[in-house]
């Protein structure tokens, strides 16, 4: 490979620029997200008191929920047979159903995520704008993430993603581990985005282009005699989002990160985070670097079934929730990348399923997490969850049928997840990583049996009852989550077939676009 | 919002079918149940009381509206659930699960009628609820997928009941109960889902003739039109719609109906290896579901949840778990394995029954040095299940009649036992045989009534233990000779672990804390009156049951011949015929 | 509507008696209960007799009728029907078991005087004769089943009558656990049975007899002889029958003597076509178990002391009798010698009840002596009997035990031998009894001194509703031998009667007449030297008695057995129960406990250091970098 | 001759790049301050850069070099968190090497 470099001279010809046309509505979401952000922060120091109680949550709320006003218009273009996906800004980003549920589900975890913070900022004395700000802004980077079209903008979605979350973890200043957790999720971050990076820069070297849209045509055209390059540039960005998703062995941040951090920074780093990261993953390989998965396939199933064992089993044998819920999401993970590893349309759908459903159980379960823990955001041992069944009945039904989704107990949203990506597992010929997969589930299902023994089955060694306040805000996310995993578990029809429209497509042509005005003429 | 289509979905089906409400209805109870306020005890005893006798009573009009001479089945209800894998809200009752259901139907409402809860009265009769919604839906299931949601859904609330409202060790138990029995439905799933992929694949296959022809005939028209130059509109038309058919039938939807893929069998066992392990998928599909279901019967070496589960669940969930739950997995091994995988049920026959056997002899000869009262009993149902498989794997329609027969009347008998010893703590609390003694003195009602219950467990000629139990010997005996002989051994186990079970705890003089020990209450005597009734009624006079059951059984012992290169011995009728030798001959195939 | 149609209400009766009595019993009390269990009992006997006289009337080929109730278990080519068979055999059991058990009946009316379970124990009685009568009255194998069982589910309940003491529940539960054991073989005899001709019903079953091959035909004899064993308390499984004696006398008499102990016999006998199809040694195997078990139970008989132990020996060896005879091909000997044994050993039984009611509960013969001056009727009655079983002509027991050993005798005199000597053994042992407790010193006075004022302990005879069973039956055992005199063909009643069941396979004797009177003359020489040999040792005391501790304790077979069981055999019990919890419950548990242990193995990766930690991602690349690099073959 | 041999080809400035960015990485595991371990960082990314413009330059591709300004503005973005973050915490235990913090394992 580099001796077809050295006998490469260097001649200068005249680059051609490509003119860029814009079409707005198709990143209203990502504008409406950062304009939230920055309108509640200039709000915040223009106003010498701090604003009343709530308004930042409500704000933030707005400002996801036109975030996902903007992409619904969106949603029904893509599915429109006529019009279908596009991609604007110079092929740069990519507008398809694959994108639009991404959007759909970060936003929705945003709403979760600013919910929760509400209180525990009041009762942790920590009131601000700040945290909103940062999570608006975090999930303004997902969204691009998941509507990139174009390597270099898939990094800036991850960078601005990452550094706005490296400060929610670190938020808590009056708490070393918040303070353990930034600095460890900040250094690894930074570390494994450096390798994200060069992973760009030999693709960019291999193929010449950091476009998605051009890589995967370049690809399925030409025949590289040597494809190190390129895949040399394909394993570090693997490195990039195994690292963000928390896949075997780029997990480590993880459980130190979930439970040194703020509960309800955790909630949406389980969530929005996580999302994003699987997002940009498929985007990535299934889109550009699909006609290589025969490459890709093999190491991202071994990395799965490491993810999910690794995951399942240290989870067993801890004894703080936050801890064993973060390892449980390791397990999740893999399970994910069972889906991604199937390399298929289903594949697809099951990842973005499960995302969907996992987004809803997780924050309701960190969202309990939150409510229960007390003041200085402690009280997360296995013990301080003695009796809530007697103390608080229903709060403690509510995260039993979190812990049961997360198991994936049937009629609830989280079986029906492993079902799809089961199905597309053995689809896809890996009937044993599935055989796998179920063995851990079970392993797993082990640890949230455990919350739930403490829960309900120790109330007698538990103390004097304590009075657990739930607040509005809380409750109200808590209910949403609720009411989506059982929903979803019920009649999973619906979500599915919203997945299964949700299929990422590469537009090659860029078009620009009249503002979208339904039964508008369709476009040439 | 989904409240509301809940609501809405659940009134539609309810009206739509008996068996769906057979199965929402204590869905339902449960909801109303957790709404009612905490404390009222009386009421949430008596709310829990009416839905689960409401979805007993539909059972009931069920038996009675069942028709007695059909083999298929029957108040079938078939509503698309999820549309894009072909799952579907698929029921129907047979034979072979009418009396499941309506055992469950009657068994809930008695172990409400017998048991009050120590504390929390409120969860507990929801948790029980929601128990007797998915054991009606587990027999009703006729779709893989829903079948599934149901097997593994009851494991929660029993999982509660037991952790919840069971003895010292009841958390242990919980758990073990259910990992143990989540381990053996794990596999299953996987199973679940390779199954109905290889049907698409077989269904596409059966379709692919006419998708060629297809072809050809818009190949052809392609190319009379490139011979006249250039495609009309409605020519082109025709070629996509030509096309599309192709597409569709070269990939057909998934499809998760039991009845579907059990008939059609795109199952062709394809090993012809002389290997013993290179076996087919569907073998290996098999084997999934096989130890799903083995877990749950349990059978042996399966079966260590069970004592635990049982011993320290509180009395109901050990009616309900013996009564109703370890035949999730016989009926799961009839309708799951004999109709679904007969090839592979032929050929992995000889080890279930091996199994069967052990079990029956293991099971008893444990139960005989138990010193706990419940766990003797929890051990003689690992005896008695193992008869049941063995009558199933004999595959003779005596066998496997007498198998769901013995379902039955093992899930009253034993279901009995459990309520007579759940008594018999109440008053003493204790289960230890060695601190019971002479009870017969002070509770002779009791004695008597336990006295007719365990010689129906023991197998005496004319009560229903027996009918159950000579049938499945009468039948194995036709096709696996030396493990009947075996298997009959069992007979005198099981009258060694109860009679001396019976002699140490009733016999004797009693001391002074077994002396006065309270009778059976009026109340006691009403629960157990219809299981007494049915334990005579069914020994005496089981046509009626074995009427509506031989139909669905005949056919499937000649849907297993169809499909599997097994032959039903035939009964002899003249001479020396010695029927067993031939018969013996799947033996020889053991793997 | 046929009189012969009637059979199924002989065992209807008893039945509704033992509902009534469930019911009401408490109610109704002593002695009502009692009665009312003795009507049920004499009306079966009525119907019995009018069943009998309608089969009489048919002609000697069409003495066989059955009439199904419902059909009971039908499944595919299975198919059994709850239906009664009223031929000869079966209405000949049933005469004498509804006969006998009315007098037994009334007799336990005395009896059971003022037990607290009085009522209890009349429901259990009337259970019984409705199981009893379904057995032999059933018109297919199942249905025999269904009795047999039953039968055996009624003597456990009444051997453990008053089970407050341990023993007696030990008893009961050793009684049906042994009888199952002969169920088994019972059971696959039907298995087999049924995989061989395709039914159960015995008009199918005897009917296709004949063509069976002949191992299978053995095969299905000697598995229910194995169930005959068990019930006819034959060696090896009489174990339960010398402790069945816990039970009420009445039982005894009724249950371990008259009836149910002979239910092998009469099992052996209906199916008598499959014996003769099968091998030669099955026979002989049924008739040397037989004569064995007589010997070896006379000589045990020869040393107890308990007044009903040495009866319930007695009955075993005179089961041992029968079953010689089966084993012959003497069946209606075997039959004969089952009714005439009815007779005289139910006396007995009754009689030695009598006695211990009179001395209060006292059963040790070595307490009694010289009671005939205060109990004459008993001690008349038990006389008779004694001479009955004797083999004293004429009295009943003479011709029935003559016949056995005649044919015991052309069929190989090695068994005539045996059973010859046994009849000698028995001849003395109850010679034995009667002087222990009938003649002789007064040994009751001084226990009863000690104890009690004279008059209380005073031995006295019972009241008339248990003396009368005891005139009634020693009438019969006197003049029961004429059922079947030998002299002239038409006086063989009984074997005429009995002609159809057992045609053909009856087997054919031909000893010359001056032999036959030889052997007759020797039985009774025999059965009086064992009288005078008794009466020398007990009664006049020129010899000393010999009664070893080993005949005592009947050769140790029980008690080894007992050893065995509670050694070796609960030893291994307990190995497989321990198995259980250590082995499989520990390997669930053993998995789990790796699972974890990986789990707190796998902890020390999550050191807390960063560096650590972003070692492990360079790892990661390096794995990665390398995994993608050699895919692209550099 | 030497000198000809020494025909500075962009696969040197490759070279370069992967030494320098290996350098970071390396030195991001042995060094215990944060605030070095963090400069590594830094290095790894302007080892980045660097190959960037040398591909878009064989590439004649201009997008290359438009990244690098990227790069930087993020690279800024970094700093200004990173240091923040890690300043917060050397604010609370000021003698703090990366290895000190070590509450959070298991």
């Amino acid at each position: 490979m580099l001796l077809t470099l050295l006998s490469q001279p260097i001649d200068d010809a005249p680059v051609p620029v490509a003119s860029v046309n814009v079409a707005w509505s198709a990143v209203a979401p990502i504008l409406a997200l950062v304009g939230g952000a920055l309108l509640l922060l200039a709000a915040d120091s223009l106003t010498a008191r701090p604003l009343r109680k709530g308004v930042y949550a409500l704000w933030t709320t707005l400002t996801a929920g036109v975030a996902i006003g903007a992409a619904v218009p969106l949603w029904d273009r893509v599915q429109d047979v006529d019009r279908g996906p596009f991609s604007t800004l110079g092929t740069a980003v990519g507008v398809d159903g694959f994108s639009v549920f991404a959007t759909f589900t970060i936003c929705a975890a945003v709403i979760l995520g600013a919910l929760l913070l509400d209180d525990w900022l009041r009762r942790e004395g920590m009131e601000g704008s700040e945290p909103y700000v940062l999570m608006l802004l975090s999930a303004s980077g997902g969204l691009m993430m998941a509507s990139a079209n174009d390597l270099i903008v898939m990094f800036l979605g991850l960078e601005i993603l990452s550094i706005a979350v490296y400060v929610l973890a670190a938020m808590h200043l009056r708490k070393v581990t918040s303070q353990e957790a930034g600095v460890k999720y900040f250094v690894l971050g930074a570390f494994s985005s450096a390798f994200f990076l060069y992973g760009i820069a030999l693709t960019y070297g291999g193929t010449g282009t950091t476009n998605l849209v051009e890589i995967s045509s370049f690809l399925s055209t030409t025949v590289l005699a040597d494809t190190g390059l390129v895949l040399a540039g394909l394993a570090l960005l693997l490195v990039g989002f195994a690292f963000k998703v928390a896949a075997v062995p780029f997990h480590f941040w993880t459980p130190d990160v979930y439970q040194g951090a703020p509960s309800p920074s955790v909630a949406w780093m389980a969530s929005g985070v996580k999302v994003a990261g699987f997002a940009g993953l498929l985007r990535v390989f299934y889109l550009a670097f699909g006609t290589y998965s025969a490459d890709w396939q093999p190491i991202v199933y071994a990395v799965a079934a490491i993810t999910m064992v690794v995951g399942s089993v240290l989870a067993v044998v801890q004894t703080d929730v936050k801890r064993m819920l973060a390892y449980s999401s390791i397990n999740h993970a893999g399970f994910v990348l069972v889906a991604v590893q199937a390399a298929s349309a289903q594949g697809v759908e099951a990842a973005l399923f499960y995302l969907a459903a996992y987004t809803f159980m997780v924050a309701g379960s960190f969202g309990i997490v939150t409510v229960v823990g007390r003041r200085g955001d402690i009280g997360h041992g296995l013990d301080d969850y003695r009796g809530l069944s007697r103390d608080r009945p229903v709060l403690a039904f509510a995260f039993a049928l979190f812990l049961f989704a997360q198991a994936g107990v049937p009629l609830t949203s989280g079986f029906f997840a492993k079902f799809y990506v089961i199905t597309a597992a053995v689809d896809a010929g890996s009937t044993w990583l599935a055989v796998i997969a179920m063995l851990t589930a079970v392993v797993a299902a082990f640890l949230y049996l455990r919350i739930i023994v403490s829960m309900f089955m120790s109330v007698e060694d538990a103390g004097e009852p304590r009075t657990i306040r739930v607040p509005f805000a809380a409750g109200l996310a808590l209910l949403v989550c609720l009411v989506v995993t059982l929903g979803a578990g019920l009649f999973p029809g619906t979500l599915a077939s919203a997945a299964k429209d949700a299929t990422p497509v590469l537009v090659l042509e860029p078009v620009g676009l009249p503002p979208i005005d339904p039964g508008a003429t369709p476009v040439p | 919002m989904v409240g509301f289509v809940l609501a809405a979905e659940a009134g539609h089906a309810v009206a739509s079918s008996p068996l769906t409400a057979a199965i929402v209805v204590p869905f339902i109870g449960a909801v109303v149940v957790s709404l009612i306020p905490k404390g009222r005890t009386e009421l949430h005893r008596l709310v829990a009381l009416l839905f689960s006798v409401g979805s007993g009573a539909i059972t009931l009009w069920l038996l009675a509206a069942f028709e007695t001479g059909d083999a298929g089945f029957q108040f079938e209800v078939n509503r698309t659930w999820i549309a894009d894998f072909g799952i579907s809200w698929h029921l129907g009752i047979d034979g072979i699960s009418l009396f499941l259901v309506v055992l469950s139907g009657l068994l809930f409402p008695l172990a409400i009628i017998a048991v009050t809860p120590h504390h929390d009265p409120k969860p507990y009769y929801a948790w029980l609820l929601v128990l007797q919604g998915g054991c009606m839906g587990v027999f009703c299931a006729l779709d893989l997928f829903l079948f599934f949601v149901m097997f593994e859904i009851v494991l929660v609330p029993m999982y509660f009941l037991i952790g919840g409202w069971g003895y010292a060790e009841r958390v242990y138990a919980a758990l073990k109960f259910f990992i143990f029995t989540m381990l053996g439905s794990a596999l299953m799933l996987v199973g679940i889902v390779s199954l109905a992929f290889l049907h698409r694949d077989g269904v596409a296959a059966d379709n692919e003739a006419e998708a060629a022809v297809i072809e050809d005939v818009v190949l052809q028209a392609q190319q009379e039109a490139a011979a006249t130059g250039g495609i009309d509109v409605d020519t082109q038309a025709a070629i996509d719609q030509d096309l599309a058919r192709v597409d569709e039938l070269r990939n057909p939807p998934l499809d998760f109906d039991l009845v579907e893929i059990a008939e059609s069998q795109h199952l062709a066992d394809t090993s012809t290896s002389s290997n013993p392990f290179d076996w087919s998928a569907v073998r290996w599909i098999f084997l999934a579901f096989a130890v799903a279901f083995a877990v749950k019967v349990p059978l042996f070496p399966l079966h260590t949840w069970l004592p635990d589960a049982h011993t320290q669940a509180p009395t109901a969930g050990s009616v309900i778990l013996a009564g109703v739950m370890l035949k999730l997995g016989t009926y799961g091994f009839v309708r799951f394995g004999l109709y679904l995988f007969p090839e592979a049920s032929v050929y992995f026959a000889p080890a279930l029954v091996t199994l069967g056997v052990i079990g029956i002899i293991y099971g008893a000869v444990v139960a005989t040095m138990q010193r706990d009262l419940k766990r003797l009993v929890a051990y003689s149902s690992v005896a008695h299940l193992g008869f049941i498989v063995l009558g199933t794997f004999a595959l003779t329609t005596q066998g496997i009649e007498g198998g769901v027969m013995q379902m039955v009347n093992h899930g009253i008998s034993t279901g009995a036992l459990f309520l007579l010893v759940g008594m018999i703590y109440e008053r003493r609390h204790t289960r230890e045989i060695s601190a019971l003694k002479g009870l017969q003195k002070s509770a002779p009602v009791m004695a008597g009534v336990f006295t007719l219950v365990m010689l129906s467990s023991i197998g005496l000629p004319g009560l229903n233990g027996f009918a159950g139990e000579f049938l499945i010997l009468i039948g194995s005996f036709l096709t696996r000779r030396w493990f009947t002989v075996v298997a009959a051994v069992g007979v005198i186990l099981a009258a060694l672990y109860l009679l001396w079970a019976y002699q140490r705890v009733f016999h004797g003089e009693p001391d002074e804390e077994n002396a006065n020990m309270p009778d059976m209450t009026w109340r006691e005597g009403l629960v157990m009156a219809p299981l007494l009734g049915l334990i005579v009624f069914l020994g005496v006079y089981p046509k009626p049951m074995l009427d509506r059951i031989e139909p669905a059984v005949a056919r499937l012992v000649s849907h297993i011949e169809e499909h599997s290169d097994y032959i039903e011995p035939a009964v002899a009728t003249a001479g020396p015929g010695e029927p067993a030798d031939e018969a013996e001959a799947p033996e020889e195939e053991a793997p | 509507m046929d009189t012969l149609d009637l059979v199924w209400l002989i065992p209807a009766l008893p039945l509704a008696g033992f509902v009534v009595l469930l019911v009401l019993g408490r109610r109704l009390g002593e002695p009502a209960a009692g009665w009312l269990a003795t009507a049920a009992c004499s009306s079966a006997f009525l119907a019995t007799v009018v069943v009998f006289a309608a089969l009489i009337g048919e002609d000697q080929h069409h003495r066989s009728h059955v009439y199904d109730l419902f059909t009971w278990l039908q499944v595919g080519g299975f198919d059994v029907k709850l239906g009664f068979l009223a031929d000869p055999l079966s209405i000949t059991m049933a005469l004498f078991i509804t006969g006998i058990g009315t007098l037994i009946h009334m007799y336990s009316i005395g009896y059971m005087h003022g037990d607290p379970k009085f009522s209890k124990f009349f429901v259990y009685l009337n259970l019984f004769v409705f199981s009893m009568l379904m057995l032999v009255l059933g018109s297919n194998m199942l249905v025999t089943f269904l009795g047999w069982e039953g039968v055996g589910a009624c003597s456990y309940f009444l051997i453990s009558f008053w089970f407050s003491k341990d023993a007696n529940a030990s008893a009961g539960k050793k009684a049906f656990i042994t009888n199952r054991i002969g169920d088994w073989g019972f059971m696959t005899a039907m298995f087999l049975t049924f995989a061989t001709v395709g039914s159960l019903d015995y008009s199918v079953v005897l009917e296709r007899a004949p063509e069976m091959a002949p191992v299978t035909a053995t095969g299905i004899a000697l598995l229910l002889f194995v169930g005959a064993v068990g019930k006819s308390a034959q060696l090896p499984l009489f174990v339960w029958l010398p402790d069945a004696m816990a039970g009420p006398t009445p039982v005894s008499a009724l249950i371990h003597a008259a009836t149910m102990v002979t239910s092998g016999v009469y099992l052996m006998t209906r199916v008598n076509p499959i014996l003769a199809q099968g091998y030669d040694w099955g026979p002989d195997t049924i008739a040397w178990v037989g004569v064995i078990t007589a010997l070896f139970a006379a000589t045990i008989a020869v040393a107890q002391t308990d007044i009903k132990k040495v009866l319930a020996y007695s009955t075993i060896s005179q089961l041992g009798y029968m079953f010689l005879a089966v084993g012959t091909g003497a069946y209606v000997a075997a039959i004969f010698h089952m009714v005439t044994h009815a007779f005289f050993k139910a006396l007995m039984f009754l009689g030695s009840g009598s006695v211990i009611h009179g001395m209060h509960d006292e059963q040790d013969m070595r307490r009694m002596g010289g009671l005939r001056k205060l109990m004459p009727i008993t001690a008349g009655t038990f006389i008779v009997g004694w001479l009955a079983i004797s083999g004293v002509p004429p009295f009943s027991g003479f011709w029935s035990k003559d016949e056995i050993l005649l044919f015991a005798y052309d069929r190989s005199p090695a068994l005539w031998f045996v059973g010859l000597v046994t009849a000698l053994l028995t001849a003395f042992y109850m010679s034995r009894q009667v002087f222990m407790v009938f003649f002789g010193e007064e040994r009751w006075r001084e226990a009863a001194d000690a104890e009690a004022p004279r008059d209380a302990r005073r031995p006295h005879e019972a009241p008339w509703v248990m003396t009368l069973p005891l005139v009634v039956l020693a009438g019969l055992a006197m003049v029961g031998g004429g059922l079947n005199l030998p002299f002239t063909s038409d006086l063989h009643f009984l074997e005429n009667w009995l002609e159809p069941v057992i045609e053909g396979n009856e087997r054919v004797i031909d000893v010359a007449t001056g032999t036959k009177v030889g052997l007759a003359v020797i039985a009774i020489l025999a059965g009086l030297a064992g009288i005078a040999l008794a009466a020398r040792v007990y009664l006049h005391k020129k010899l000393r008695a010999i009664e070893p501790e080993i005949l005592l304790e009947g050769w140790r077979f029980d008690s080894s057995i007992a050893v065995f069981m509670g050694g070796p055999g609960q030893r291994g019990f307990d190995g497989v129960a321990a198995f259980d919890t250590t082995v499989i419950d520990g390997a669930v548990n053993g998995v789990a406990g790796a699972v974890s242990g990986g789990g707190k193995g796998l902890r020390f990766l999550q050191s807390g250091f960063v560096r650590s930690y972003a070692l492990g991602v360079a790892v990661g690349v390096v794995g990665l970098l390398a995994y993608f690099l050699t895919r692209s073959g550099i | 001759m030497m000198l000809a041999v020494a025909e500075v080809t962009p696969a040197w400035y490759l070279i370069l790049g992967s030494i320098l960015f290996s350098i970071g990485a390396v030195g991001l595991l042995v060094r215990r301050n944060p605030l070095v371990m963090f400069m590594c960082v830094e290095l790894m990314l302007n080892a980045v850069t660097l190959t960037f413009v040398t591909f878009s330059r064989m590439l004649n591709d201009v997008d290359g070099q438009t990244v690098v300004v990227f790069v930087l503005v993020v690279a800024a973005a970094e700093v200004v968190v990173g240091l923040g973050i890690i300043v917060a915490l050397l604010r609370k235990l000021p003698t703090a090497t990366a290895d000190d913090i070590n509450v959070l394992k298991g």
